[in-house]
């Protein structure tokens, strides 16, 4: 389950929606990341881009993924602004057993870090500004830029 | 025609283009001085799938995507 | 935040208190875990046993590692019977980055499966049967016991 | 007098025993039949602090605990 949507995430309801979802599915193990805004550098809040074609495909890779251990992946975010202490992403995993949903839940936020296709903007004095220092190039990149 | 589209933080309108792979739309790009700095960093992505070599061909009607360098949650 | 109650714990709720306790807390990243009972082998719950004082002190010594990271813990968990598909057991980690959170959760689940005093029994046919393949002794056991 | 606690699974009630250290109590414990099985996988608390020596002193009012295998979750 992929859900996408304007503004902040209600994070509790969310919780337990999933929870409610999954409550006669047998999961022994289920674990939640949830990403919140924090102030600093004086923003007043991060405001998102998403290219979702491209996060599907990538969501239904891990999905798949999962699936061959017997689990179940669940993400949610945010799309345009989320003010400070808003929260912006939830990701979880239900599993049979607690290592398989304790390793996919690592490998599946890093990999989002490093793979979604989301852009993260800092809300400052009013402006929108690329987090260009905090972000990473996708694995590949580079392919049209001039041979060094 | 191939519609080339430049995603996030790059400030730039679709391009549609006559090209028939990826070398020739890298050629193309380098001379934007404006998209230099991005060209070095970002992904690319034909008709929604990530590609990694310039030799991939290009047909009529392909999506070209250009992805910065990303920071979700 | 150490939380003990006779019987299954309310997982939306508790996760939505802890929500709230930290949300303005500046944390970036919220993780936990909940275990569920699974039916398997023909169990009707588990039930719990807790050695309460110990496990106080187990406890305060993972919060103040936590502490020492900018992190918090917080922790819940069952006494006495909890039945299929309700849940027992929820951990979370509050942290202001995500490396933290995630390496937290999964050490702090560990070792609480390999050190907190509680002891597990399955419930099958109106028996309360202590669950000794799934235990596991605690580190510096076996003292007592006949020397080898 | 030392008070020695079972606890968890160890269907066994307290004892209240004149001994001066572990060693003692591994002595008259191992008498017990019932009990051998558990003492190999038992850890040992002092007044509610896990201790792993059998040189470890006990005193007048002293709390042991005897801590089968654990599973929480």
């Amino acid at each position: 389950m992929l859900y996408l949507q304007d503004g902040s995430l209600d994070v509790p309801k969310i919780l337990k929606e999933w929870h409610e979802e999954e409550a006669t599915s047998n999961y022994g193990a289920f674990i939640s990341f949830v990403g919140t805004v924090r102030s600093e550098d004086g923003i007043d809040g991060l405001s998102f881009d998403i290219y979702e074609p491209i996060l599907q495909s990538w969501f239904a890779l891990w999905q798949q993924k999962a699936k061959e251990r017997g689990a179940v992946i669940k993400m949610a975010h945010s799309r345009g602004d989320v003010m400070l202490h808003a929260s912006s992403y939830i990701a979880a995993v239900f599993s049979p057993k607690r290592r398989v949903a304790l390793e996919f839940i690592d490998a599946f936020v890093e990999d989002f870090k490093a793979s979604a296709p989301i852009w993260k903007y800092d809300l400052k004095d009013g402006k929108r500004v690329y987090a260009k220092e905090r972000s990473t190039a996708i694995n590949g990149s580079g392919i049209l830029g001039e041979k060094q | 025609m191939v519609r080339v589209e430049f995603l996030g933080p790059i400030q730039k309108d679709a391009l549609a283009l006559e090209i028939t792979n990826l070398n020739e739309l890298a050629t193309i790009l380098q001379k934007d001085e404006a998209l230099k700095e991005w060209l070095a960093t970002c992904a690319v992505a034909v008709n929604d799938t990530i590609v990694t070599s310039l030799e991939y061909e290009l047909k009529d009607g392909d999506k070209v995507s250009l992805l910065p360098p990303v920071c979700g949650g």
